[in-house]
């Protein structure tokens, strides 16, 4: 498969994810304005949808446009609004010496590192498709992955409503304005 | 139709790269949660490629899992942002270093 | 025998010890009879250990105490070795000893602790037995240091005078020094003979290899330096006059300085197997007992004189024992410790009568007013200046007569060396009992008095013994003296096999010669003190200039280096090492400190570079 | 397509997960219902019940454990062997005392209501799930609830708003830490073609990875994202100043909660699951290890504020603690164990003193404030000094025996060098902690404020005393206990 | 073989004593009554341990009161005591130091701590003398640090809480490789034997191993010894550790945790490493006479009456270490002897610093001058002491000095000969020091100091007489030790250890 011969409309899709993504990730680290910012990160999300269903993962896109895109970066929206800190920041400046120049190259490195280390084991080096049945296309796989995720899965599904509630409660409680306490609340 | 995995790893990597040098350079708190957004993409860019490549669902799987995380995580920020916002108007990272030593 | 040798050893230390106890409830006098009666005692036992001894068939034995350390290969009882030798020692080691206890409970009268004075006296007494009578080489060692503790405090009896004080120590330290010598001579001489015991040593020195021996022996003379007094450590004697006199008679005249002498004659046999050995003893005795007497012709104070005089006159045994005659230099021990005393008690009493003066130029014409002393005092200074008939002459003439034959040189040198014994001493005389009172303000005019008799009485048996010690060696007395007695312990060397009749006549007459010499130049000099004081050269005055050359070339160097030390090296470069390390890593803490700047960013930067170099680590190793 | 085939599920092995998360529940609801007055003396009694309930479930455990051997449950995501066990309990523990010291500190600051236990217990929910996970995805949900609950607990104090820039701080930083540690996840699941570990080791054992770039890769992504957790430098950056930051009582739950769930999820990451790729790590741990454990203890050297000097000694400590993991071996496992086993109350009682001397507003936290402490308060010091020589490593402290334990093993693998290092760390360490010991028998000031000791704080300090000089003077059960509580899969 | 319940007594008896003590604080004087209660029954038991003491046990060579119970297996922890002529003399020298330090150096601030903390140290000591187990012994080495510390720190001088913390860390620093070295040592007989892990002296001494192991474990285990002795260039703590320790304090540890070096070396060092010896025989020697004439030297220049005591310290030091590594039998009793006379002759030397501190109110030379007149008593006893430390024959120190001397000329005749000028240097500054003190004329306040109390004189009374009592009959003593060192000689023998 690595050396599958590929067609023209895959690299297309595959080139135009790409775009979408790294232009978008890059307007995120680049503009000015934490508006636009969501705005290009959504740009990326859908790149990454695009990524997603060219590799036969179409509910996971749809769940990526309708979770993130939907719900996550409307809320990023909504907290700039509601702080009222949409407008545009200075970027030319940066305090901290020498703070880009070295992210550049630490980054530069791990990411070229991380890359030749993939490439040094030909990308892939797993046995192939430990829970046996082979990818289906299209909406098979929606059946394949609801069953992954009950059974493979169930363990870490049911943590996940753990994970949430506590995110909630640990909202709530951040979100929370100050209840001056009384004292004989806790006079006791 | 498709092209290497390869391409998608690389397209991955260099997201998440871009995403870690945002979340090192931009100041604004909600502008780095969004780097950690673009990472946590990345991640699961990755996951997908390889469930395609190893033709195994259980990455796929994962992704669902990363997605979860990714919206607790972001409820919980914007909250901590909002507290803190509330002390000090603003939403600079590099304000907040009473803290050091 | 062996309870009597006990006896002799212990009675001394009997006495220290009853003195000890009895705290301060005893009364000085009681003190002082008892502390001179159990030397007396030990010397009556001497006596009759010495008529035992001549009944004995090999005149020799050792009486076993106890075992006192024994390890392994190393065992060295605590026991006494009984032979002539020993017992000469012991004779006139006690006598004298007696006598000047005597002396001293007169002396000492009134001084402030007495006590301390009697107990340290009788220890030293104990510790200078024990050096003799022991029958090895460490336990010989134990007293060899317990005289020198004795003499440290005795020196420095007048602990509040800082020069006593210092005198005492200086002592000491030379003393020291010379301990080296012993320590390794033991050292060597125990790895070789595998025994510490005089028997089993001499027994195995024919196996001695020619070096061990002749370091062996280099050891030893190195220790009779210290002890006796000769160059190069011979000026802590001086400076120990500071003692008081009747110390400074017994145990800086008579006995202690001697030690030295004794342990080179003891080891006779070990000096045997290094000729070469012998050859440095014998210079350094004669070199000594010349520069010495040249000394002595300077000193003001005239128990310096006497000291020097000492210093020279052990010289000449010393000199006696490096030409092989080991009788001759105990002869000339004996008879020594006789005119040696009486003189340093007759000063005594002179500086007793004076209220403790003790420069020459504030006596003279003391003659008339010590009836006693000054006679005494006479025959001291005929004997010492070696005019016939007195000890002296016998004993330097043994003396001489043998160096003559061995070594010419060295002859001549002791011949010059017996001009100014002569000359000094003479000076001495005169500058004391002739000429003007130069004492009137010492005295504020009063006259001097004679002391009283228990001062007298030792003076006057003293005096007997040095005109009547020449009696003990006759030269015509062929074996049945002295040296016959001693012929078992150093081998009989009849001298009249070597040199002839007619020569040992002219030996003597030329030593008769060099006395009367010496006399003559002394009276023709000294009539006036205030013009012939020109022949006093500062550089003889201050000893040659020889402790300012020790302190130059090693107090003061080795003070400097101790300051340093402890002011310098120790503080900032040994511990200055670790308070470096501290400060290191305090500043470094610093260092560290600032990268935890508190921007968030700059952690996620640390983050990403630990990151990178993992990366580029685990890029390296796939390659 | 077949029907749906639950797996079938072990509920002894996930009862203490379900327990805690329950009774976090049960807080949730009941703190609505109760008027808040109540709930914080009932949240904590709660507390304590879960806990005792748990270390109860975990004795079943471990007499199961030792009756039917090592299982895993729940379609192998969950594992129940005696290394789990032995952190749940360590956990659990930790968790009903910090609740005590919380306890009296809400009622000192006058904050009311159950918020913080429900926190607190749904974090350690997350950190069970750590110690008994057994598939990466499990570990990383683990680790993201107990981050997420910890995010908020080191906000938690309004009063003072170093705590909100703490919890920021630790929020974005921690955030970073998960995204990368996640992203190792996918990259080895690629390199190995599952996220399970068991089946990774299984993998790992029978092939032969001929290009293992993938797999060190993830590994090496692993790594960092529990280095980040353990604070282990270069990753440790945020530790001091979110210790600082965080209410006390909050800082101890992290010096002890976290780090029992982080190391012991390492230890069965890098020994369970890579461990046949042991070689490839040892050298990076070497390194961190001698920068952790140097720069934890130099770096204290100059702290003025004790939290802050608290951090960079738990920095030191981790660096001891990581010595066990280098070495690998059953040895060093069973040292781990003992390690955080003892160090976790005793580090919580250190808290709980500190928590008393910060008084209200939870600010006094300079050094200087101690002088004289156990002059004016001779047990109150005593005990401080105790805990403090423990850390230290004094000999019949349980302290010394941790130390002993991870060396000994550190050496048994060869690692005379480290050994060397940590220890030298060690005697550096022994400064500040000798310091502090110092100034509290000054004789100087003895007449500032007393601190009241209240009960409840005072029962944790008694305990964390009682267990340094106890396991100091008879460590041998508590060392044969982890001896025998190995992992499921050794290589 | 006897009961090892007299060394469990041993142990135990001061242990318990510190409680009581600590506990019994409200009533005052009763801790100190305690103390000096607790010091007594110790010494006794000592005593008649020395007595009992059997150097040939069937099996176990010279050692006696012997047995093993293994407290952890998985850690190699084990309570291992055991007795033999070495550590007999060490365990003695343990109890009388607690004794003198009691009776002669009561502070009474702080003074059931004060004495909780002596009887502690005492207990460790006596523990850590008494281990055969190698673990255990490094144990109780290192736990002898805690109570020095607070002694120090509690009752020293101006400087006590620096001094305490460089003691401290110093020798804290030191054990560390002293810790490393033992759990390898431990392993690679473990991995030898294939049975449990034990640090059993008995078993560890069996250790096959390469030269070059041998040297790094001596390395790592001596470096220890070499602070805690303390050896040139490790010194450096104590002398201001000395300096600023409370008087009791200076007494512990110059005569007791001194010796715990001295002992290890001798012991596990030179026991356990043998193989090692030949090669690090002549920096050892050459350090140990550096420490010898160095701290004389040094000894010289100094202005402070402690910190001459501890110079002087280090250079008898240097003649212990010197004399147990030449390897010669000799050497080493003598070695062993001089760890037990320089233990009470330095215990007297700080017993009468510390009286004339209490009447000069420092410890300055230059503060007193001409002493002797007023205090003869202090003057003779001092000197008494002084004496011993020079050397003196017919006093103890000599005995053991001479030992090692001889000994060391045997197998390395020139380390012995440079040794030998320490005999002149000791001389030199102990006498400047008496002359400064003692001799002179006595002015002012230095005038008006009384002599020693009868108190005083009792309890510098067993000093001087183990000073005399050891200088002329030391046949029992020597009888007691050199079986062990036979023994040890014999263990370490095949390596290249002479005579």
């Amino acid at each position: 498969m690595i050396a599958s011969t590929y067609t023209v409309p895959g690299v297309l899709v595959f080139v135009t994810a790409a775009l979408l993504i790294l232009v978008g990730a890059l307007g995120v680290i680049t503009v000015k304005n934490p508006v636009h910012a969501a705005i290009s990160l959504i740009m990326t999300l859908f790149g990454v949808a695009v990524a997603f269903i060219a590799q036969s993962a179409d509910f996971l896109a749809a769940v990526q446009i309708i979770v993130y895109a939907g719900a996550i970066v409307v809320l990023f929206l909504f907290v700039i609004m509601f702080l009222g800190v949409d407008r545009p920041t200075r970027l030319n400046v940066e305090p901290l010496v020498g703070q880009r120049s070295f992210a550049a190259v630490g980054v530069v490195i791990t990411v070229a590192g991380l890359i030749t280390l993939m490439a040094t084991s030909h990308w892939v080096s797993g046995a192939k498709s430990v829970s046996g049945r082979a990818l289906a296309p299209g909406s098979g796989n929606v059946k394949q992955l609801g069953t992954a995720v009950f059974t493979t899965y169930l363990f870490a599904f049911e943590a996940t409503s753990a994970l949430l509630i506590i995110a909630v409660v640990g909202a709530v409680l951040l979100a929370r304005r100050e209840r001056a306490s009384t004292p004989e609340e806790v006079s006791s | 139709m498709n092209v290497p995995a390869a391409w998608y790893l690389v397209l991955a990597a260099l997201l998440f790269g871009v995403g870690a040098f945002g979340l090192l350079t931009r100041r604004s708190a909600l502008i780095m949660f969004m780097c950690l957004e673009l990472m946590l993409n990345a991640v699961n860019l990755t996951f997908v490629t390889f469930s395609r490549s190893l033709s195994d669902i259980a990455g796929q799987a994962s992704v669902f899992f990363v997605m979860v995380v990714a919206a607790a995580e972001v409820t919980v920020g914007l909250g901590i942002v909002v507290a803190v916002f509330r002390q000090r108007a603003s939403t600079s990272v590099d304000e907040l270093s009473e803290l050091k030593g | 025998m062996a309870p009597v040798a006990t006896l002799i050893l212990l009675l001394p230390l009997v006495g220290f010890l009853w003195v000890l106890m009895m705290g301060t409830s005893l009364k000085e006098r009681v003190i002082g009879v008892a502390a001179t009666g159990v030397v007396a005692l030990s010397f009556v036992l001497s006596v009759v250990a010495f008529f035992l001894l001549l009944r004995h068939s090999d005149r020799e034995m050792t009486v076993h105490l106890f075992n006192w350390i024994s390890v392994g290969t190393l065992n060295v009882p605590a026991a006494l070795l009984v032979d002539p030798l020993s017992i000469t020692m012991c004779l006139f080691v006690t006598g004298i000893s007696a006598l000047i206890h005597l002396y001293s409970i007169g002396y000492m009268k009134g001084e402030k602790d007495v006590r301390k004075f009697f107990l340290y006296l009788n220890l030293f007494v104990f510790s200078m037995l024990l050096l003799v009578l022991a029958n090895n080489l460490l336990v010989t060692f134990v007293g060899w240091e317990g005289v020198g503790v004795c003499s440290y405090w005795l020196v420095s009896y007048y602990f509040y005078r800082d020069s006593a004080a210092s005198a005492g120590k200086k002592a000491f330290l030379y003393n020291r020094v010379g301990d080296i010598g012993l320590l390794v001579a033991m050292f060597l001489l125990f790895h070789a003979t595998h025994t510490l015991t005089y028997l089993g040593v001499f027994h195995a020195a024919g196996t001695l290899s020619p070096t061990v021996a002749t370091l062996t022996v280099l050891a030893l003379l190195l220790a009779a330096t210290g002890k006796s007094a000769q160059i190069p450590l011979f000026n802590w004697l001086p400076d120990a006059m500071e003692g008081p006199t009747p110390v400074s008679a017994l145990i800086h005249a008579a006995t202690m300085v001697t030690a030295g002498v004794y342990l080179l004659v003891r080891m006779s046999p070990v000096l045997a197997m290094s000729p070469d050995g012998r050859a440095t003893i014998a210079v350094i005795g004669g070199v000594t007992a010349f520069v010495a007497a040249t000394i002595a012709t300077s000193q003001k104070d005239i128990k310096k004189v006497l000291a020097f005089s000492t210093v020279s006159q052990i010289g000449y045994m010393v000199l006696a024992v490096g030409v092989g005659a080991y009788s001759a230099a105990i002869f000339l021990m004996i008879a020594h410790a006789f005119f040696k005393a009486l003189l340093f008690l007759g000063s005594g009493s002179v500086i007793h009568s004076l209220g403790g003066e003790q420069d020459l130029r504030k006596m003279g014409g003391l003659a008339k007013y010590l009836p006693l002393t000054f006679p005494t005092f006479l025959i001291g200074w005929l004997t010492i200046s070696g005019v016939p008939p007195f000890a002296g002459f016998f004993a330097k003439g043994d003396v001489l007569t043998n160096v003559f034959e061995h070594n010419k040189p060295l002859w001549v040198l002791g011949v010059v060396t017996a001009i100014l014994t002569a000359y000094y001493m003479s000076r001495l005389f005169v500058l004391t009992f002739r000429g003007t009172e130069r004492f009137r303000e010492v005295t504020h005019g009063h006259d001097p008095h004679e002391s009283p008799w228990v001062m007298t009485l030792p003076l006057v048996v003293l005096a007997v013994l040095s005109v009547l010690g020449g009696l003990l060696d006759l030269p015509w007395a062929h074996g049945r003296s002295l040296a016959g007695f001693l012929a078992p312990v150093l081998g009989y060397v009849p001298r009249v096999a070597a040199a002839s009749t007619g020569a040992q006549w002219g030996l003597a007459a030329v030593d008769v010669a060099a006395a009367v010499f010496g006399l003559l130049a002394a009276f023709s000099i000294w009539k006036d003190i205030t013009e012939s004081s020109r022949y006093e050269s500062s550089f003889l005055e201050h000893v040659w200039h020889w402790d300012d050359l020790y302190d130059a070339t090693i107090g003061r160097p080795l003070t400097e280096a101790a300051v340093f030390s402890d002011e310098v090296l120790e503080p900032q470069v040994i511990d200055g090492a670790v308070t470096g390390v501290a400060v290191a890593t305090r500043n470094s803490a610093e260092g560290l400190r600032k990268l935890q700047s508190g921007f968030a960013r700059q952690y996620a930067l640390a983050m990403v570079l630990g990151f990178a170099v993992i990366i580029v680590y685990l890029v390296a190793r796939v390659h | 397509m077949s029907g749906l085939v639950i797996p079938s599920i072990h509920y002894l092995a996930i009862l203490p997960i379900l327990i805690f998360f329950g009774a976090s529940l049960l807080l949730l609801v009941v703190s609505a219902l109760v008027d808040t007055k109540v709930t914080t003396l009932l949240a904590t009694a709660i507390t304590a019940l879960t806990g005792v309930a748990t270390i109860v479930v975990a004795i079943l455990q471990w007499s199961y454990v030792a009756n039917h051997g090592a299982s895993t449950t729940v379609a192998h995501a969950v594992v129940l062997d005696g290394f789990a066990v032995v952190g749940t309990v360590a956990i659990a523990a930790s968790v009903v005392l910090s609740s005590f010291v919380a306890y009296d500190w809400a009622r000192r600051e006058r904050v009311a209501g159950a918020d913080f236990h429900i926190l607190a217990l749904a974090s350690a929910t997350g950190a069970l799930l750590m110690v008994s996970a057994n598939d990466l995805i499990v570990i990383f949900l683990g680790l993201e609830i107990l981050s997420i609950g910890l995010y908020v607990l080191v906000g938690f104090d309004r009063h003072r708003t170093t705590s909100a820039e703490a919890s920021l701080k630790y929020f974005l930083l921690g955030g970073f830490a998960s995204a990368i540690f996640i992203y190792g996840a996918a990259l080895v699941y690629g390199a190995t073609g599952s996220t399970n570990l068991g089946s990774i080791a299984y993998f790992l054992s029978n092939n032969l990875v001929l290009h293992p770039g993938l797999l060190y890769a993830g590994g090496a992504l692993l790594l960092i994202g529990f280095a980040f957790k353990v604070a282990a430098v270069p990753f440790h950056l945020w530790s001091p100043d979110v210790y600082e930051g965080a209410p006390t009582p909050v800082t101890g739950v992290m010096a002890s909660i976290v780090k029992v769930g982080a190391f012991l999820a390492l230890l069965r990451v890098l020994i369970s699951a890579l461990g046949t790729q042991l070689d490839t790590w040892r050298p990076i741990l070497f390194v961190l290890i001698a920068l952790t454990c140097v720069v934890g203890a130099v770096v204290a050297l100059v702290q003025r504020n004790v939290k802050r000097l608290l951090a960079y000694s738990s920095i030191n400590q981790a660096g001891f603690i990581l010595l066990g993991v280098w070495s690998g071996s059953a040895r060093g496992v069973a040292a781990t164990l003992f390690f955080v086993l003892t160090y976790a109350p005793v580090v919580i009682a250190t808290f709980a003193v500190v928590t008393l001397m910060g008084g209200r507003g939870d600010e006094l936290h300079s050094i200087d404030h101690y002088r004289g402490l156990a002059r004016r308060q001779p047990w109150l010091g005593g005990a401080l000094t105790v805990l403090l020589l423990s850390q230290l490593g004094a000999r019949l402290t349980v302290g010394f025996y941790a130390k002993c334990t991870v060396l000994a093993a550190a050496i048994d693998s060869g690692g005379g060098a480290l050994a060397l290092v940590a220890i030298l760390s060690a005697a550096v360490a022994a400064y500040f902690y000798l310091r502090w010991a110092m100034w509290l028998y000054a004789d100087d000031d003895v007449e500032a404020t007393r601190v009241v000791v209240p009960p409840m704080t005072g029962v944790v300090i008694g305990v964390g005393v009682v267990v340094a000089i106890l396991f100091g003077l008879w460590p041998g059960p508590l060392v044969t206990w982890c001896q025998h509580a190995p992992l499921l899969f050794l290589p | 073989m006897h009961s090892s319940i007299y060394l469990t007594v041993l142990i135990v008896v001061p242990l318990f004593g510190a409680l009581v003590a600590a506990l019994k604080g409200r009533t005052p004087g009763l801790s100190y009554a305690v103390g000096v209660g607790t010091a007594s029954v110790e010494l006794v038991l000592s005593l008649v341990v020395a007595l009992l003491y059997n150097p040939h046990v069937k099996g176990a060579g010279t050692w006696d009161f012997m047995s093993r119970h293994v407290l952890s297996a998985p850690l190699g922890l084990a309570y291992d005591v055991a007795l033999d002529g070495i550590s007999l003399l060490m365990v003695v020298l343990t109890a009388l130091v607690l004794f003198l330090a009691l009776l002669g150096a009561r502070d009474r601030r702080h003074e059931p701590a004060f004495v909780a903390w002596l009887l502690l140290l005492t207990g460790f000591t006596m523990a850590s003398f008494l281990s055969h187990d190698v673990l255990e012994f490094f144990i109780f080495f290192e736990l002898t640090l805690v109570p020095s510390y607070f002694l120090i720190s509690g009752w020293g001088g101006a400087q006590r809480s620096r001094a305490a913390l460089k003691f401290f860390i110093y020798t804290f620093t030191g054990s560390a490789f002293l810790f490393i070295g033992i759990l390898y040592l431990g392993f690679m007989n473990q991995h030898q034997t294939e049975g449990a892990l034990s640090f059993s002296y008995s078993v560890l001494d069996h250790t096959a191993m390469s030269h070059g192991t041998a040297v790094w474990l001596f390395l790592a285990f001596a470096i220890a010894f070499a602070v805690k002795s303390p050896i040139f260039p490790f010194h450096t703590w104590s002398p201001v550790t000395y300096a600023e320790a409370p008087t009791a304090g200076s007494i512990e540890l110059s005569a007791l945790l001194a010796k715990l070096g001295t002992y290890g070396l001798l012991r596990f060092a030179v026991g356990l490493f043998p193989l090692a010896l030949p090669t690090l025989r002549p920096l050892l020697l050459t350090l140990a006479v550096i420490s010898i004439l160095y701290g004389s030297l040094v000894a010289c220049a100094t202005p402070d009456l402690k910190r001459l005591v501890a110079y002087s310290s280090l250079a008898q030091m240097g003649f212990i270490t010197l004399g147990i590594v030449t390897g010669s039998k000799i050497a080493m009793v003598g070695a062993v002897l001089l760890m037990f006379n320089h233990g009470v002759i330095t215990a007297g030397f700080f017993l009468i610093v510390g009286f004339l501190e209490k009447r000069r109110g420092s410890y300055q030379i230059k503060d007193m001058t001409g002493l002797q007149g007023p205090a003869p008593v202090f003057a003779a006893i001092f000197t008494v002491v002084m004496m011993a430390s020079i050397g003196l024959p017919g006093l103890s120190g000599f005995v053991s000095e001479y030992l090692i001397l001889i000994g060391t000329f045997g197998t390395h005749a020139w380390w012995g000969a440079a040794a030998t000028l320490g005999v002149v240097a000791a001389a030199a500054y102990l006498l400047w020091a008496y002359q400064r003190v003692f001799h002179g004329e006595a002015k002012g306040p230095n005038a008006e100091i009384t002599d020693a109390t009868p108190k005083e004189r009792w309890v510098l009374v067993p000093v001087v007489v183990l000073i005399v009592a050891l200088g002329v009959f030391p046949h029992p003593v020597l009888d007691r030790i050199t079986p062990s060192v036979t023994q040890l000689i014999h263990h370490v023998a095949p390596a290249g250890v002479n005579k």
